[in-house]
Protein backbone atom coordinates (compact mmCIF):
# COMPACT_ATOMS: atom_id res chain seq x y z
CA UNK A 1 0.00 0.00 0.00
CA UNK A 2 1.80 3.20 -1.40
CA UNK A 3 -0.78 6.01 -1.77
CA UNK A 4 -0.01 10.20 -0.22
CA UNK A 5 -1.62 12.89 -0.17
CA UNK A 6 0.41 16.17 0.50
CA UNK A 7 1.08 19.37 -0.64
CA UNK A 8 5.17 19.06 -1.72
CA UNK A 9 5.47 18.21 -5.42
CA UNK A 10 7.09 14.23 -6.15
CA UNK A 11 9.57 12.84 -8.44
CA UNK A 12 8.88 10.57 -10.66
CA UNK A 13 12.08 9.31 -11.22
CA UNK A 14 13.01 8.73 -6.96
CA UNK A 15 9.68 7.48 -7.45
CA UNK A 16 10.02 4.77 -9.85
CA UNK A 17 13.26 3.78 -8.93
CA UNK A 18 12.50 3.27 -5.40
CA UNK A 19 9.57 1.19 -6.80
CA UNK A 20 11.43 -1.23 -9.23
CA UNK A 21 14.69 -1.28 -6.77
CA UNK A 22 15.26 -5.39 -6.04
CA UNK A 23 12.00 -6.36 -8.01
CA UNK A 24 13.54 -8.80 -10.16
CA UNK A 25 9.62 -9.80 -11.44
CA UNK A 26 8.90 -6.41 -12.78
CA UNK A 27 9.32 -5.90 -16.55
CA UNK A 28 6.88 -2.95 -17.27
CA UNK A 29 5.68 0.32 -15.15
CA UNK A 30 3.42 2.56 -16.12
CA UNK A 31 3.29 6.21 -14.84
CA UNK A 32 0.13 9.04 -15.18
CA UNK A 33 0.96 12.40 -14.32
CA UNK A 34 -1.44 15.21 -14.30
CA UNK A 35 -0.56 18.76 -14.99
CA UNK A 36 -2.21 21.68 -13.90
CA UNK A 37 -3.48 23.33 -17.41
CA UNK A 38 -2.79 26.85 -18.53
CA UNK A 39 -6.23 27.47 -20.12
CA UNK A 40 -9.50 25.47 -19.62
CA UNK A 41 -12.61 26.01 -22.24
CA UNK A 42 -10.67 28.72 -23.90
CA UNK A 43 -10.17 31.30 -21.13
CA UNK A 44 -6.56 31.08 -19.62
CA UNK A 45 -6.22 29.63 -15.73
CA UNK A 46 -3.58 31.77 -13.90
CA UNK A 47 -3.51 29.14 -10.81
CA UNK A 48 -5.69 26.10 -9.18
CA UNK A 49 -6.66 25.72 -5.72
CA UNK A 50 -7.42 21.42 -4.51
CA UNK A 51 -9.57 21.09 -1.31
CA UNK A 52 -9.70 17.75 -0.05
CA UNK A 53 -11.03 15.73 3.07
CA UNK A 54 -8.07 15.02 5.34
CA UNK A 55 -8.06 11.15 6.21
CA UNK A 56 -10.95 10.28 4.20
CA UNK A 57 -8.92 11.28 1.47
CA UNK A 58 -6.21 8.59 2.21
CA UNK A 59 -8.65 5.82 2.93
CA UNK A 60 -10.81 6.24 -0.12
CA UNK A 61 -7.23 6.16 -2.08
CA UNK A 62 -6.36 3.27 -0.35
CA UNK A 63 -9.59 1.57 -1.45
CA UNK A 64 -8.80 2.44 -4.98
CA UNK A 65 -5.30 1.08 -4.99
CA UNK A 66 -6.60 -2.18 -3.31
CA UNK A 67 -9.59 -2.70 -6.13
CA UNK A 68 -6.59 -2.50 -8.79
CA UNK A 69 -4.59 -4.78 -7.21
CA UNK A 70 -7.48 -7.14 -6.58
CA UNK A 71 -8.30 -7.00 -10.33
CA UNK A 72 -4.56 -7.61 -11.94
CA UNK A 73 -1.17 -8.90 -11.20
CA UNK A 74 0.90 -5.71 -9.89
CA UNK A 75 4.07 -6.05 -8.45
CA UNK A 76 3.80 -2.43 -7.01
CA UNK A 77 1.33 0.25 -6.82
CA UNK A 78 2.00 4.14 -5.98
CA UNK A 79 -0.55 7.18 -5.79
CA UNK A 80 0.51 10.47 -4.72
CA UNK A 81 -2.15 13.21 -4.84
CA UNK A 82 -1.12 16.66 -4.12
CA UNK A 83 -3.35 19.53 -2.98
CA UNK A 84 -3.14 23.07 -2.05
CA UNK A 85 -2.36 26.16 -4.54
CA UNK A 86 -1.09 25.29 -7.91
CA UNK A 87 0.44 26.85 -10.37
CA UNK A 88 0.38 26.07 -14.33
CA UNK A 89 2.63 23.38 -15.32
CA UNK A 90 2.62 21.93 -12.02
CA UNK A 91 1.69 18.12 -11.25
CA UNK A 92 -1.45 17.41 -9.48
CA UNK A 93 -1.57 13.92 -9.38
CA UNK A 94 1.22 10.62 -9.78
CA UNK A 95 0.17 6.71 -10.60
CA UNK A 96 2.86 4.35 -10.90
CA UNK A 97 2.19 0.93 -11.61
CA UNK A 98 4.22 -1.97 -11.63
CA UNK A 99 3.32 -5.50 -13.26
CA UNK A 100 5.62 -8.00 -15.16
CA UNK A 101 3.94 -7.51 -18.31
CA UNK A 102 2.24 -4.24 -19.56
CA UNK A 103 -1.22 -5.42 -19.94
CA UNK A 104 -1.70 -5.05 -16.95
CA UNK A 105 0.66 -1.81 -15.76
CA UNK A 106 -1.50 0.33 -18.12
CA UNK A 107 -4.96 -1.03 -17.28
CA UNK A 108 -4.60 -0.64 -13.74
CA UNK A 109 -3.38 3.01 -14.52
CA UNK A 110 -5.67 3.46 -16.53
CA UNK A 111 -8.58 2.08 -13.66
CA UNK A 112 -6.69 4.09 -11.17
CA UNK A 113 -7.31 7.58 -12.86
CA UNK A 114 -10.63 6.91 -13.89
CA UNK A 115 -11.53 6.14 -10.17
CA UNK A 116 -9.90 9.19 -8.47
CA UNK A 117 -11.29 11.55 -11.04
CA UNK A 118 -14.55 10.03 -9.32
CA UNK A 119 -14.26 8.18 -6.10
CA UNK A 120 -11.82 10.52 -4.15
CA UNK A 121 -12.64 13.38 -2.28
CA UNK A 122 -11.20 16.19 -4.19
CA UNK A 123 -12.28 19.61 -5.23
CA UNK A 124 -10.78 21.84 -7.66
CA UNK A 125 -10.86 25.68 -7.99
CA UNK A 126 -9.81 27.28 -11.09
CA UNK A 127 -8.69 30.88 -11.03
CA UNK A 128 -9.77 32.88 -13.91
CA UNK A 129 -9.64 36.51 -15.27
CA UNK A 130 -13.24 36.16 -14.42
CA UNK A 131 -12.45 35.14 -10.33
CA UNK A 132 -12.82 31.88 -8.91
CA UNK A 133 -14.68 29.21 -10.39
CA UNK A 134 -15.11 25.71 -9.08
CA UNK A 135 -14.41 22.77 -11.56
CA UNK A 136 -17.72 20.55 -12.25
CA UNK A 137 -17.56 16.75 -12.59
CA UNK A 138 -17.61 15.67 -16.07
CA UNK A 139 -20.20 13.29 -17.62
CA UNK A 140 -17.30 11.73 -19.42
CA UNK A 141 -15.14 11.13 -15.97
CA UNK A 142 -18.24 9.02 -15.04
CA UNK A 143 -19.01 6.97 -18.00
CA UNK A 144 -15.17 6.31 -18.05
CA UNK A 145 -15.22 5.11 -14.14
CA UNK A 146 -18.80 3.16 -14.92
CA UNK A 147 -17.11 1.11 -18.07
CA UNK A 148 -14.92 -0.69 -15.08
CA UNK A 149 -18.28 -2.13 -13.55
CA UNK A 150 -18.67 -5.09 -16.01
CA UNK A 151 -15.00 -5.29 -17.53
CA UNK A 152 -13.82 -8.26 -16.25
CA UNK A 153 -9.47 -8.01 -15.49
CA UNK A 154 -7.40 -7.96 -18.69
CA UNK A 155 -4.46 -10.46 -18.38
CA UNK A 156 -0.63 -10.47 -18.66
CA UNK A 157 0.34 -11.43 -21.62
CA UNK A 158 3.01 -9.03 -23.18
CA UNK A 159 6.27 -7.51 -21.48
CA UNK B 1 -24.17 16.46 15.38
CA UNK B 2 -21.76 17.35 13.65
CA UNK B 3 -21.93 18.70 9.33
CA UNK B 4 -18.66 19.13 7.48
CA UNK B 5 -19.15 21.28 4.15
CA UNK B 6 -16.54 21.47 1.02
CA UNK B 7 -16.11 23.32 -1.71
CA UNK B 8 -18.80 25.62 -2.73
CA UNK B 9 -20.83 24.00 -0.41
CA UNK B 10 -18.76 25.41 2.37
CA UNK B 11 -18.66 29.04 0.38
CA UNK B 12 -21.73 29.48 0.36
CA UNK B 13 -22.65 28.82 3.86
CA UNK B 14 -19.59 30.68 5.05
CA UNK B 15 -18.11 27.79 7.06
CA UNK B 16 -16.56 24.33 7.06
CA UNK B 17 -18.31 22.37 9.51
CA UNK B 18 -20.46 23.44 12.54
CA UNK B 19 -22.78 21.81 15.37
CA UNK B 20 -26.47 21.51 15.01
CA UNK B 21 -29.64 19.66 16.64
CA UNK B 22 -32.13 18.37 14.87
CA UNK B 23 -34.83 16.33 14.89
CA UNK B 24 -34.41 14.89 11.13
CA UNK B 25 -34.55 11.06 10.31
CA UNK B 26 -32.88 11.53 7.10
CA UNK B 27 -30.65 13.17 5.26
CA UNK B 28 -33.55 14.77 3.55
CA UNK B 29 -35.40 16.10 6.10
CA UNK B 30 -32.23 17.28 7.78
CA UNK B 31 -31.59 19.13 4.47
CA UNK B 32 -35.16 20.67 4.57
CA UNK B 33 -33.96 22.12 8.07
CA UNK B 34 -30.96 23.09 6.83
CA UNK B 35 -32.14 25.33 3.97
CA UNK B 36 -33.67 27.50 7.12
CA UNK B 37 -30.90 28.15 8.55
CA UNK B 38 -29.57 31.15 6.72
CA UNK B 39 -29.49 32.59 3.03
CA UNK B 40 -26.25 30.65 2.68
CA UNK B 41 -27.75 27.56 3.64
CA UNK B 42 -30.56 27.95 1.43
CA UNK B 43 -28.58 28.50 -1.62
CA UNK B 44 -26.13 25.96 -0.58
CA UNK B 45 -28.99 23.31 -0.83
CA UNK B 46 -31.14 25.32 -2.81
CA UNK B 47 -30.70 21.96 -5.68
CA UNK B 48 -29.76 18.58 -4.23
CA UNK B 49 -29.21 17.55 -7.45
CA UNK B 50 -26.16 19.18 -7.91
CA UNK B 51 -25.11 18.02 -3.84
CA UNK B 52 -23.31 14.61 -2.59
CA UNK B 53 -23.42 13.90 1.05
CA UNK B 54 -21.53 11.35 2.88
CA UNK B 55 -23.05 10.25 6.69
CA UNK B 56 -20.48 9.10 8.77
CA UNK B 57 -17.81 9.24 6.24
CA UNK B 58 -19.45 6.65 4.07
CA UNK B 59 -20.99 8.19 0.35
CA UNK B 60 -25.04 7.92 0.84
CA UNK B 61 -27.76 9.32 -0.34
CA UNK B 62 -29.74 11.70 0.40
CA UNK B 63 -32.85 9.01 1.66
CA UNK B 64 -30.24 7.78 4.67
CA UNK B 65 -31.07 7.76 7.80
CA UNK B 66 -29.24 10.12 10.01
CA UNK B 67 -30.31 8.51 13.62
CA UNK B 68 -27.24 7.88 15.97
CA UNK B 69 -25.03 9.51 13.09
CA UNK B 70 -22.07 11.49 14.29
CA UNK B 71 -21.28 13.78 11.46
CA UNK B 72 -22.98 14.60 8.19
CA UNK B 73 -20.71 16.17 4.91
CA UNK B 74 -22.35 18.11 1.54
CA UNK B 75 -19.72 18.31 -0.59
CA UNK B 76 -19.99 18.85 -5.20
CA UNK B 77 -19.54 15.75 -7.08
CA UNK B 78 -15.87 14.63 -6.25
CA UNK B 79 -12.98 16.37 -9.36
CA UNK B 80 -9.66 14.08 -8.23
CA UNK B 81 -7.13 12.98 -10.29
CA UNK C 1 9.02 13.87 -33.93
CA UNK C 2 11.44 12.44 -31.18
CA UNK C 3 13.02 9.05 -31.86
CA UNK C 4 15.94 7.57 -30.45
CA UNK C 5 17.65 4.60 -30.35
CA UNK C 6 20.89 4.45 -28.28
CA UNK C 7 23.40 2.72 -25.89
CA UNK C 8 22.69 4.66 -22.96
CA UNK C 9 20.68 4.72 -20.48
CA UNK C 10 17.65 7.61 -20.05
CA UNK C 11 16.34 9.75 -17.45
CA UNK C 12 12.69 10.14 -17.55
CA UNK C 13 12.35 13.15 -15.44
CA UNK C 14 14.68 14.91 -17.30
CA UNK C 15 12.33 13.90 -20.89
CA UNK C 16 8.88 14.57 -19.16
CA UNK C 17 10.48 18.06 -18.30
CA UNK C 18 11.79 18.84 -21.46
CA UNK C 19 8.78 17.67 -22.80
CA UNK C 20 6.59 19.37 -20.62
CA UNK C 21 8.26 22.91 -20.18
CA UNK C 22 6.21 25.71 -21.60
CA UNK C 23 3.41 23.95 -23.19
CA UNK C 24 0.48 25.29 -21.16
CA UNK C 25 -1.94 23.03 -23.14
CA UNK C 26 -0.35 19.66 -21.38
CA UNK C 27 -2.59 18.29 -18.86
CA UNK C 28 -1.32 14.62 -18.78
CA UNK C 29 1.39 12.74 -19.75
CA UNK C 30 1.91 9.07 -19.24
CA UNK C 31 4.90 6.95 -19.75
CA UNK C 32 5.88 3.83 -20.21
CA UNK C 33 9.35 2.04 -18.77
CA UNK C 34 10.26 -1.60 -19.77
CA UNK C 35 12.51 -3.37 -17.86
CA UNK C 36 14.47 -6.38 -18.28
CA UNK C 37 13.32 -8.60 -15.94
CA UNK C 38 15.38 -11.44 -13.55
CA UNK C 39 13.63 -14.32 -14.88
CA UNK C 40 11.81 -15.40 -18.26
CA UNK C 41 9.73 -18.82 -17.73
CA UNK C 42 11.16 -19.34 -14.28
CA UNK C 43 14.53 -19.39 -15.37
CA UNK C 44 16.83 -16.47 -14.06
CA UNK C 45 18.35 -14.42 -16.61
CA UNK C 46 21.48 -13.04 -16.16
CA UNK C 47 21.69 -10.25 -18.70
CA UNK C 48 20.04 -9.37 -22.06
CA UNK C 49 21.20 -8.44 -25.74
CA UNK C 50 19.27 -6.41 -28.05
CA UNK C 51 20.32 -6.05 -31.43
CA UNK C 52 18.81 -3.62 -33.84
CA UNK C 53 19.59 -2.43 -37.35
CA UNK C 54 20.68 0.40 -37.96
CA UNK C 55 18.85 3.24 -39.75
CA UNK C 56 15.94 0.87 -40.10
CA UNK C 57 14.71 0.84 -36.73
CA UNK C 58 14.76 4.80 -36.15
CA UNK C 59 12.70 4.97 -39.53
CA UNK C 60 10.49 2.48 -38.14
CA UNK C 61 10.31 4.04 -34.90
CA UNK C 62 8.98 7.44 -36.76
CA UNK C 63 6.30 5.68 -38.61
CA UNK C 64 5.54 4.33 -35.63
CA UNK C 65 5.07 7.66 -33.98
CA UNK C 66 3.49 9.44 -37.26
CA UNK C 67 0.44 6.74 -36.93
CA UNK C 68 0.11 7.44 -33.51
CA UNK C 69 -0.01 11.28 -33.76
CA UNK C 70 -2.50 10.72 -36.50
CA UNK C 71 -4.84 8.69 -34.44
CA UNK C 72 -4.92 10.71 -30.97
CA UNK C 73 -4.91 14.41 -30.39
CA UNK C 74 -1.22 14.32 -28.89
CA UNK C 75 1.34 17.33 -28.18
CA UNK C 76 4.00 15.46 -28.06
CA UNK C 77 5.54 11.86 -28.16
CA UNK C 78 8.88 10.49 -27.13
CA UNK C 79 10.21 6.72 -28.03
CA UNK C 80 13.76 5.88 -26.38
CA UNK C 81 14.72 2.73 -27.17
CA UNK C 82 18.55 1.21 -26.00
CA UNK C 83 20.18 -1.57 -27.68
CA UNK C 84 23.44 -4.12 -26.83
CA UNK C 85 24.28 -5.05 -23.30
CA UNK C 86 21.85 -4.63 -20.56
CA UNK C 87 21.70 -6.43 -16.77
CA UNK C 88 18.26 -7.20 -14.97
CA UNK C 89 16.80 -3.96 -13.92
CA UNK C 90 18.20 -2.07 -16.39
CA UNK C 91 15.77 -0.10 -18.41
CA UNK C 92 14.88 -1.05 -22.17
CA UNK C 93 12.48 1.40 -23.36
CA UNK C 94 10.72 4.30 -22.87
CA UNK C 95 7.64 5.80 -24.25
CA UNK C 96 5.80 9.27 -23.25
CA UNK C 97 2.71 10.48 -24.53
CA UNK C 98 1.50 14.03 -23.52
CA UNK C 99 -2.12 15.43 -24.20
CA UNK C 100 -4.67 17.58 -23.36
CA UNK C 101 -6.74 14.52 -21.54
CA UNK C 102 -6.16 11.57 -20.06
CA UNK C 103 -7.33 9.29 -22.80
CA UNK C 104 -5.35 10.15 -25.53
CA UNK C 105 -2.01 9.65 -23.51
CA UNK C 106 -3.11 6.41 -22.50
CA UNK C 107 -4.53 4.99 -25.47
CA UNK C 108 -1.58 5.96 -27.67
CA UNK C 109 1.30 5.20 -24.98
CA UNK C 110 -0.14 1.01 -25.16
CA UNK C 111 -0.52 1.61 -29.22
CA UNK C 112 2.82 2.76 -29.12
CA UNK C 113 4.36 -0.67 -27.30
CA UNK C 114 2.07 -2.91 -28.92
CA UNK C 115 3.47 -1.92 -32.20
CA UNK C 116 7.45 -1.44 -31.18
CA UNK C 117 6.85 -4.88 -29.82
CA UNK C 118 6.04 -6.50 -33.24
CA UNK C 119 7.29 -3.82 -35.80
CA UNK C 120 10.62 -2.34 -35.03
CA UNK C 121 13.52 -4.61 -36.10
CA UNK C 122 14.99 -5.37 -32.32
CA UNK C 123 15.88 -9.32 -31.50
CA UNK C 124 16.54 -9.81 -27.94
CA UNK C 125 19.03 -12.53 -26.84
CA UNK C 126 18.61 -13.81 -23.08
CA UNK C 127 21.51 -15.47 -21.08
CA UNK C 128 20.31 -18.24 -18.84
CA UNK C 129 22.30 -21.03 -17.11
CA UNK C 130 22.13 -23.03 -19.87
CA UNK C 131 23.59 -20.41 -22.72
CA UNK C 132 22.32 -17.40 -24.77
CA UNK C 133 18.73 -18.07 -25.75
CA UNK C 134 16.56 -15.69 -28.84
CA UNK C 135 13.48 -14.65 -27.23
CA UNK C 136 10.33 -15.59 -29.39
CA UNK C 137 7.93 -13.70 -30.75
CA UNK C 138 4.80 -14.07 -28.55
CA UNK C 139 1.54 -14.53 -30.32
CA UNK C 140 -0.16 -12.35 -27.75
CA UNK C 141 1.86 -9.39 -28.74
CA UNK C 142 0.85 -10.13 -32.26
CA UNK C 143 -2.74 -9.97 -31.36
CA UNK C 144 -2.22 -6.79 -28.90
CA UNK C 145 -1.07 -5.04 -32.06
CA UNK C 146 -3.66 -6.34 -34.22
CA UNK C 147 -6.36 -5.04 -32.34
CA UNK C 148 -5.45 -1.02 -33.63
CA UNK C 149 -6.15 -2.49 -37.22
CA UNK C 150 -9.49 -2.16 -36.61
CA UNK C 151 -10.35 0.32 -33.76
CA UNK C 152 -11.06 3.64 -34.09
CA UNK C 153 -8.90 6.05 -31.82
CA UNK C 154 -10.50 7.54 -28.95
CA UNK C 155 -11.42 11.03 -27.93
CA UNK C 156 -9.63 13.20 -26.05
CA UNK C 157 -12.30 13.64 -22.93
CA UNK C 158 -11.54 13.74 -19.30
CA UNK C 159 -8.16 15.32 -17.93
CA UNK D 1 23.20 -8.46 -54.29
CA UNK D 2 23.81 -7.71 -50.61
CA UNK D 3 22.38 -9.95 -47.83
CA UNK D 4 22.09 -9.26 -44.64
CA UNK D 5 21.22 -11.47 -41.49
CA UNK D 6 20.20 -11.04 -38.11
CA UNK D 7 19.83 -12.59 -35.14
CA UNK D 8 20.19 -16.12 -35.30
CA UNK D 9 19.57 -16.09 -38.32
CA UNK D 10 22.89 -14.09 -38.33
CA UNK D 11 24.48 -16.67 -35.85
CA UNK D 12 23.77 -20.18 -38.10
CA UNK D 13 25.19 -18.56 -41.07
CA UNK D 14 27.74 -17.18 -39.23
CA UNK D 15 27.79 -13.72 -40.64
CA UNK D 16 25.83 -10.82 -40.82
CA UNK D 17 26.04 -9.75 -44.32
CA UNK D 18 27.31 -11.06 -47.41
CA UNK D 19 27.36 -10.51 -51.32
CA UNK D 20 26.04 -13.21 -53.61
CA UNK D 21 25.26 -13.37 -57.50
CA UNK D 22 21.85 -15.25 -58.15
CA UNK D 23 19.82 -15.62 -60.80
CA UNK D 24 16.89 -16.28 -58.35
CA UNK D 25 13.31 -14.14 -59.07
CA UNK D 26 11.64 -14.15 -55.73
CA UNK D 27 12.78 -14.41 -52.10
CA UNK D 28 11.55 -18.09 -52.08
CA UNK D 29 13.54 -18.78 -55.42
CA UNK D 30 17.16 -16.87 -53.51
CA UNK D 31 16.08 -18.93 -50.56
CA UNK D 32 16.83 -22.53 -52.15
CA UNK D 33 20.33 -21.45 -53.41
CA UNK D 34 21.08 -19.95 -50.10
CA UNK D 35 20.21 -23.16 -48.70
CA UNK D 36 23.33 -24.71 -51.03
CA UNK D 37 25.59 -22.49 -49.78
CA UNK D 38 26.65 -24.38 -46.08
CA UNK D 39 25.64 -26.32 -43.51
CA UNK D 40 24.62 -23.19 -41.66
CA UNK D 41 22.85 -21.39 -44.16
CA UNK D 42 20.89 -24.68 -44.80
CA UNK D 43 20.01 -24.72 -41.04
CA UNK D 44 19.58 -20.83 -40.60
CA UNK D 45 16.68 -21.65 -43.59
CA UNK D 46 15.41 -25.02 -42.75
CA UNK D 47 11.98 -23.27 -41.94
CA UNK D 48 10.95 -20.26 -43.84
CA UNK D 49 7.79 -20.03 -41.46
CA UNK D 50 10.47 -18.86 -38.85
CA UNK D 51 11.84 -16.38 -40.98
CA UNK D 52 10.53 -12.82 -41.80
CA UNK D 53 12.19 -11.13 -44.99
CA UNK D 54 12.73 -7.43 -45.84
CA UNK D 55 13.63 -6.65 -49.79
CA UNK D 56 15.73 -3.00 -50.02
CA UNK D 57 14.26 -2.23 -46.30
CA UNK D 58 10.76 -2.97 -46.73
CA UNK D 59 9.75 -6.09 -44.82
CA UNK D 60 7.99 -8.14 -48.24
CA UNK D 61 7.17 -11.49 -48.35
CA UNK D 62 8.88 -15.16 -50.20
CA UNK D 63 7.03 -14.95 -53.12
CA UNK D 64 8.09 -11.03 -53.45
CA UNK D 65 10.62 -9.73 -56.66
CA UNK D 66 14.03 -9.27 -55.98
CA UNK D 67 14.67 -8.42 -59.75
CA UNK D 68 17.03 -5.29 -59.53
CA UNK D 69 17.33 -5.40 -55.53
CA UNK D 70 20.01 -4.26 -54.01
CA UNK D 71 20.17 -6.09 -50.59
CA UNK D 72 17.59 -8.50 -48.90
CA UNK D 73 17.68 -9.07 -45.07
CA UNK D 74 16.19 -12.36 -43.15
CA UNK D 75 15.86 -12.23 -39.49
CA UNK D 76 13.66 -13.84 -37.20
CA UNK D 77 10.39 -12.15 -36.14
CA UNK D 78 10.82 -9.06 -34.46
CA UNK D 79 10.78 -8.61 -30.76
CA UNK D 80 11.38 -4.85 -29.77
CA UNK D 81 9.81 -3.28 -26.60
Amino acid sequence: MAVRVQEADFDIAAEMAAMTAGRPGIGAVVSFTGLVRGEAGGEPISGMTLEHWPGVTERALAAIEAEARARWPLEDVLIIHRHGALAPGDRIVLVLTASAHRQAAFAAAEFLMDYLKTRAPFWKKESTPDGGRWVDAREADAAAAARWQDAPARGGAGQ
Amino acid sequence: MKLVYFAWVRERIGTASEEVSTGARTVAELVEDLRRRSPGHALAFADISALRVAVDEEVSDFSAPIEGAREVAFFPPMTGG
